[in-house]
């Protein structure tokens, strides 16, 4: 295994594209060191990202954030302006690991493991969030939803990197929120997730949803029904209930050490519910 | 004589006898006494038995006095974590 | 001076928190745990395990693996001795598979190389040709008639027929006539119970440096609670001396009854005598889940009988433990707890121990109790609902006391079960008022303790300090406790202790640190040690005085004339004793060896409070108090640390902690990702209320306290489940999904 | 395999070492640098017994790989105390006796003191979350937690 630091994208791009064996790319590392241990993968070239400019930065653009790729879970927790704008999204990628590991965890690394129990992507994918690729044939923007193609395989091409995040802004009351399941209170990977991003009118009306589920499906889900179910209402029992179902609907997961296809499917219906009414009052909404 | 108390699973190997008794002064004599009268017992007291007295357990004291005043109890083998 | 109880003596310093000796060591990173040590010229040991629950090994073909540069030995179990006694070679067979691979992990080659790389590289290159044979891991199932048999011809002679060979013993305990008590019930509950298996979860896993040549002589470093076993296994699966193989315990980062055998050692020194070098085995935490020693796992019928005021008539259970893949006894302990509580003129419990494909069970913390308690304690509960009895009320009238025929057979000495329940109904826990979805649980608790061999030496230095050697390695504070006994006895400052742990060579033979034995055991000894050192200061000072021995006492750790007509002398301290030590005869010390019994049984009481999601199965615990006997508390701080510690270990193996098997027999979490241990942010505050009711067979009362704290909480959550649901459980973990599904076909 | 040189500093000193690609911080601290304080409960990043701080922030080394400290700052627990003058939460972790076996110590040590420096008066829930990664499976965790505040409480009065 070869461990390399370029300080360019193109530096890093050429590593990668010309490596015949295997290559991975190490942001936090907190996946990839994993699955060193446990024998998992040996890749035959690391390169990590950390030393290329603008990868640890957040700034401002277009009203929105732009987030690089290597800006860790403790990083991102700091910024007050994501945090005010997209509370969701930031608690997703808090929610993962330890403190130690928000030390190290990065949402692109995370959305490159290509986990549908993700914990920072249902944020992402509610938020309509896109990431930038910096290829071999130069720079595209992607929709996160196009990243992960089934559990630990995304679409990337070989010599893509991802390079940063890019949160949208905001209409004003609007706002999102991130719950998961563990059995725990830390420390798990989740068993159901589910992100709800919202926008409401001056009445406290819902104009737009989005929810996205995780760890119910081979992938993180955008669920359109279950965002549908609440626009055009200030989110009372009925069109709660139809979130729930459209939900519940929407799930197809497995049965497995952490969960079986029931609770899964259950306490999905029951966090997309419980996201819903705290973005809800996060964007100004009183039920 | 003294008279010792079985656990359950003993009874059988001892014709089916709750109570056995020995002529036993100590805890050695008692074992010696009973793998003698009652040789299927032997395997167990190979493996190991306690012994309690009034309550006490003790696991290996051979010359633990016993006397026909004392609650004799025979036990398995105690271990702990 | 007569070895007598004098428990209500004034403690100068027993009963107060000293701090640890070993504690700057611990909080600067200094203390050398086992894998904390290396060796000049030493090589690095890793082991290749089976990937198949059950296998025949048809052959080892390891000559590519030596063949890779840096390799410098490979074994097998052909390079371990095959010893008669069966208790030996299963644990050689343990720690390298013989003819079968019995479980997934089971440890079948090793190898030594010069670095950590190659060794894995050579693992590799090893070639095993396996024949994949049937297996079971569940224990109902391996009980069955036509089940895959783990070992043929282990079952013992109080196995009936008609059970699969996996059965390997049987155990009844209980006295009375069961049908008449039963008769006289006004409700009769029977349930089935199922447990899974759980592990220590010690975070440190184990670690060894072994040394040993080919004259027989070896050295060996490694984490353990019992150095003087661990000697005791090797040299017998090496073929060697027991005195030519010294074994030092490193610090130990947790044991809980998981490092009381061996696995990794006999390795490493058999590497060590084939490679001619030291080698270094550490385990991953892989490993220490696949092929150490969890508990067991059990499936279990209670029924019990109460009166509608709560006399409870008769109880009878059935437990069904597997200990993995080798004859295991642990059913005996949990037949004879079960019912400990309780003063019963019927009861009967029947065990039978079961082999299975999994690793070979050690012991856990009070092994065996925790689960039949919890089977026991679960179904009072219910009783208790069902006539709308108080519980607490209804233990009080049914707990064992002194002169209450036991369960297990004895009858019961001075205990303090009473006396906890009662400080359990006083506590302002129990009256707290309860919110919605929220439940209250308790649950006795039992285990019997006990002493065993032990050596002590104590030894006066010239400038009035003591040294203390012992045996024991100290997983929670216990150089502390120790030294505080040997200050006290000999009437001088704490300070002035200090108290090592050695080596097998340089001390008598110690028992294993495990049934809570070594504050009372070593205590004693250590007590007796300090006698020795007495009786011989006195005979110093009545030759200085020149008096008769008889007439020196000892008082407030000095030699004093023992009445006014002994003489007029001023007192000498053990400082002036010391200091003029080489003119009156030279050295003095004081030891014993000895194998301690009396230890005392201890009781213990858990409340609990917790809180349940309806809609997500979610179980929060917000509220747990410990009430304990403790006998005498020589250190609170370590007591309530045994107290709180334990109990969190229990409320993970009720709510969360469980071997994961898939259905082709490999294990499925094998790591603390998905084995889920509590973790800080889980639990509230754990109250501790130590009662000290006196334990007769110790100079100061004490009682071990290490293990009964984990046996209460199983059934203390289980029932706050029940009752804040309304649905009663019967199967750990109670795991989200599962309360959710149960709770789910209630409506 | 290529092994790397990587100059780094280690609780203030400057430090060398030779590493190979593949080796985590965990393993040159423990084996390169002869600094085991830091221990392997897991390799995983679940138990916590490898923190060290890395740039300021607390990491857990096991998920670190030993190329990434070239140029970089690492704090260990044996750093902590300062000559022979212990850090206020090492004295207070023993007077309270929020250890017993002591393995997961170090780890949980390093971690406080990063929270003491953020949140210099954390509540008990922020302690226990703060701390949700450090597995202890002696103590509880609740002398721990009390141990954390009185330590803190003396920091703040200092």
């Amino acid at each position: 295994m070869r461990y390399e630091r370029p300080e360019t994208l193109k530096d890093a791009s050429d590593l990668l594209s010309n490596e015949e064996g295997l290559s991975r790319i190490l942001a936090g590392g907190t996946d990839v060191l994993v699955q060193l241990k446990s024998e998992m993968v040996e890749p035959d070239l690391i390169v990590d990202l950390k030393h290329i400019g603008g990868m640890r930065s957040i700034s401002s653009e277009a009203g929105g954030y732009r987030i690089g790729a290597a800006v860790s879970g403790a990083q991102l927790g700091e910024d007050d302006g994501v945090r005010a704008m997209w509370p969701g999204v930031v608690e997703g990628l808090e929610l993962i690991g330890s403190t130690q590991v928000q030390g190290r965890a990065t949402m692109v690394g995370n959305l490159c493991n290509g986990s549908p129990a993700a914990d920072s992507v249902p944020g992402l994918v509610a938020a309509d969030a896109t990431v930038r690729i910096h290829g071999v044939n130069g720079v595209r923007e992607c929709s996160i939803l196009d990243i992960p193609v089934g559990p630990g395989r995304t679409s990337l091409a070989k010599g893509d990197i991802i390079t940063s995040v890019f949160l949208p802004a905001r209409a004003p009351n609007a706002s999102d929120a991130y719950l998961r399941f563990i059995p725990r209170t830390e420390m798990d990977i989740a068993v159901a997730a589910a992100g709800v991003s919202l926008e409401l009118d001056g009445d406290g009306v819902c104009t737009n949803a989005r929810v996205a589920l995780g760890a119910v499906a081979p992938t993180v889900l955008l669920v359109e029904e279950a965002g549908a179910a609440l626009v055009g209402t200030r989110l009372g029992t009925d069109s709660l209930d139809a979130l729930v179902k459209a939900t519940e609907a929407a799930c197809t997961p497995i049965t497995d050490k952490r969960g079986t296809v029931e609770f899964r499917t259950r306490t999905a219906g029951v966090l997309a519910k419980r996201a819903a009414k705290i973005a809800y009052a996060r964007a100004g909404g009183k039920s | 004589m003294v008279r010792v108390k079985l656990w359950g699973s003993l009874r059988s190997l001892a014709d089916g006898q709750e109570f056995v008794e020995a002529d036993a002064t100590n805890f050695k004599q008692l074992v010696d006494q009973l793998a003698e009268q009652y040789p299927a017992l032997r395997p167990q007291i190979k493996r190991g038995v306690s012994l309690a007295l009034d309550g006490v357990i003790y696991r290996d004291a051979w010359f633990t006095p016993i006397s026909e005043e004392n609650e004799i109890v025979l036990m398995p083998y105690m271990v702990g974590g | 001076m007569a070895l007598d109880s004098d428990a209500q003596r004034d403690f100068k310093i027993v009963g107060t928190r000293v701090t640890r000796p070993d504690g700057v060591d611990k909080v600067t990173g200094k203390a050398r745990y086992g894998a904390d040590i290396s060796a000049p010229g030493m090589l690095h040991g890793r082991i290749l395990r089976s990937p198949h629950a059950h296998a025949r090994i048809l052959s080892i073909d390891t000559t590519g693996a030596m063949a890779l540069k840096g390799v410098k030995a490979i074994v097998t179990s052909a390079d371990l001795s095959r010893p008669e006694d069966n208790f030996f070679a299963d644990i050689g067979d343990n720690c390298l598979a013989n003819e079968k691979a019995l479980y997934d992990g089971h440890a079948v080659a090793a190898v030594a190389a010069t670095d950590k790389a190659t060794a894995k590289a050579a693992l590799r290159l090893i070639k095993v040709d396996y024949e994949v044979l049937p297996h079971v891991t569940d224990v109902d199932a391996a009980m069955a008639p036509d089940a895959p048999v783990v070992h043929e011809g282990r079952a013992d002679e109080t196995v009936a027929e008609g059970y699969s060979q996996n059965v390997t013993s049987h155990f009844e305990f209980g006295h009375g006539d069961l049908e008449a008590g039963f008769a006289k019930a006004d409700k009769i509950i029977e349930r089935s119970f199922k447990t899974a298996a759980t592990h220590q979860g010690y975070i440190e896993p184990h670690a060894c440096l072994a040394s040993l040549g080919a004259d027989g002589r070896g050295e060996l470093w490694c984490c353990t609670q019992g150095q003087f076993n661990v000697r005791t296994m090797c040299a017998e699966l090496l073929g060697i001396q027991a005195s030519q193989l010294r074994v030092t315990a490193s610090e130990i980062g947790g044991g809980f009854g998981g490092k009381t055998t061996v696995f990794i050692e006999p390795v490493a020194l058999a590497l060590s005598r084939k490679a001619g070098k030291p080698v270094k085995i550490t385990m991953s935490r892989d490993e220490v889940f696949r092929a150490t020693g969890p508990t067991i796992s059990s499936s279990m019928d209670v029924k019990i009988g109460m009166t509608s005021d709560g006399r409870i008539t008769a109880g009878k259970a059935n437990l069904r433990y597997q200990g993995g893949a080798y004859p295991n006894g642990t059913v005996e302990f949990g037949a004879q707890s079960a019912f400990a509580a309780y003063d019963l003129a019927a009861v009967q419990t029947l065990g039978w121990n079961v082999m299975t494909n999994r690793p070979k069970e050690a012991a856990y913390r009070a092994p065996g109790a925790p689960v039949a308690i919890y089977a026991i304690e679960s179904v009072v509960d219910e009783l208790c609902q069902n006539f709308g009895l108080d519980p607490l009320d209804v233990r009080i009238k049914n707990a064992a006391r002194k002169g209450t025929l036991s369960s297990y057979g004895p009858t019961f000495n001075d205990i303090g079960l009473v006396a906890t329940l009662e400080a359990a109904k006083a506590h302002p826990h129990y009256s707290a008022p309860l919110g919605v979805n929220q439940g209250r649980g308790l649950s006795c608790g039992f285990w019997f303790n006990f002493g065993g061999n032990t050596s002590v030496s104590l030894h006066l230095n010239s400038d009035g300090t003591i040294g203390v050697v012992e045996g024991n390695p100290d997983i929670g504070g216990s150089r502390a406790s120790i030294s505080m006994m040997a200050a006290e006895e000999l009437g001088i400052s704490y300070d002035k202790v200090r108290t090592v742990i050695t080596d097998t060579n340089s001390i008598g033979f110690n028992d294993v640190t495990d049934g809570s034995r070594v504050t009372f055991a070593v205590g004693l000894a250590t007590i007796k040690a300090a006698r020795a050192a007495i009786k011989e200061m006195c005979s110093r000072v009545a030759k200085i005085w020149g008096i008769d021995e008889e007439a020196v006492i000892w008082e407030d750790g000095a030699a004093k004339p023992s009445g006014p007509n002994a003489g007029d002398f001023d007192p000498m301290t053990l400082a002036d004793i010391a200091a003029v030590a080489d003119n009156t005869g030279g050295p003095i010390a004081g030891h014993h060896e000895g194998n301690a019994d009396g230890a005392g049984v201890s009781f213990g009481v858990h409340l609990v409070d917790l809180e349940v999601d309806p809609e997500t199965g979610m179980t929060t615990v917000l509220r747990y108090t410990v009430f304990q006997d403790a006998g005498k508390a020589v250190h609170p701080d370590y007591v309530e640390g045994q107290m709180q510690g334990g109990a969190v270990q229990g409320i993970g193996w009720a709510l969360n902690e469980e071997y994961i098997y898939g259905e082709d027999g490999r294990l499925q979490n094998p790591g603390f990702l998905d084995y889920r241990v509590p973790v800080a942010s889980d639990l509230p505050p754990i109250e501790t209320v130590i009662l000290e009711i006196p334990n007769p067979g110790h100079p100061y009362g004490v009682r071990g306290v290490g293990e009964t704290p984990i046996v209460p909480p199983l059934a203390a959550i289980s029932n706050a489940v029940s009752r804040a649901t309304g649905v009663r459980m019967a199967e750990l973990p109670m795991s989200p999904p599962r309360i959710l599904k149960a709770t789910s076909a209630k409506v | 395999m290529k092994n790397l040189h990587i100059s780094t500093t280690v609780n203030g000193d400057e430090k060398e070492f030779i590493c190979g690609s593949d080796e985590t911080l965990l393993d040159v601290l423990r084996d390169r640098l002869d600094l085991t304080g830091a221990k392997e409960g897991c390799g995983t990043g679940d138990c916590g017994a490898c923190s060290v701080t890395l740039n300021g922030r607390l990491v857990c080394s096991c998920l670190v790989l030993g190329a990434e400290a070239d140029g970089a700052e690492i704090e260990t627990i044996e750093g902590m105390a300062v000559g022979d003058n212990l850090h206020v939460l090492q004295r207070v972790f023993i007077e309270k006796a929020a250890l017993q076996c002591g393995v997961c110590t170090p780890g949980i040590l390093v971690a406080t003191r990063a929270l003491l420096e953020r949140n210099p008066d954390p509540s008990d829930t922020e302690i226990r979350y703060w701390l949700a990664g450090n597995l202890c499976r002696c103590t509880g965790y609740d002398k721990i937690v009390k141990a954390v505040q009185i330590a803190a409480a003396e920091m703040r009065s200092a």
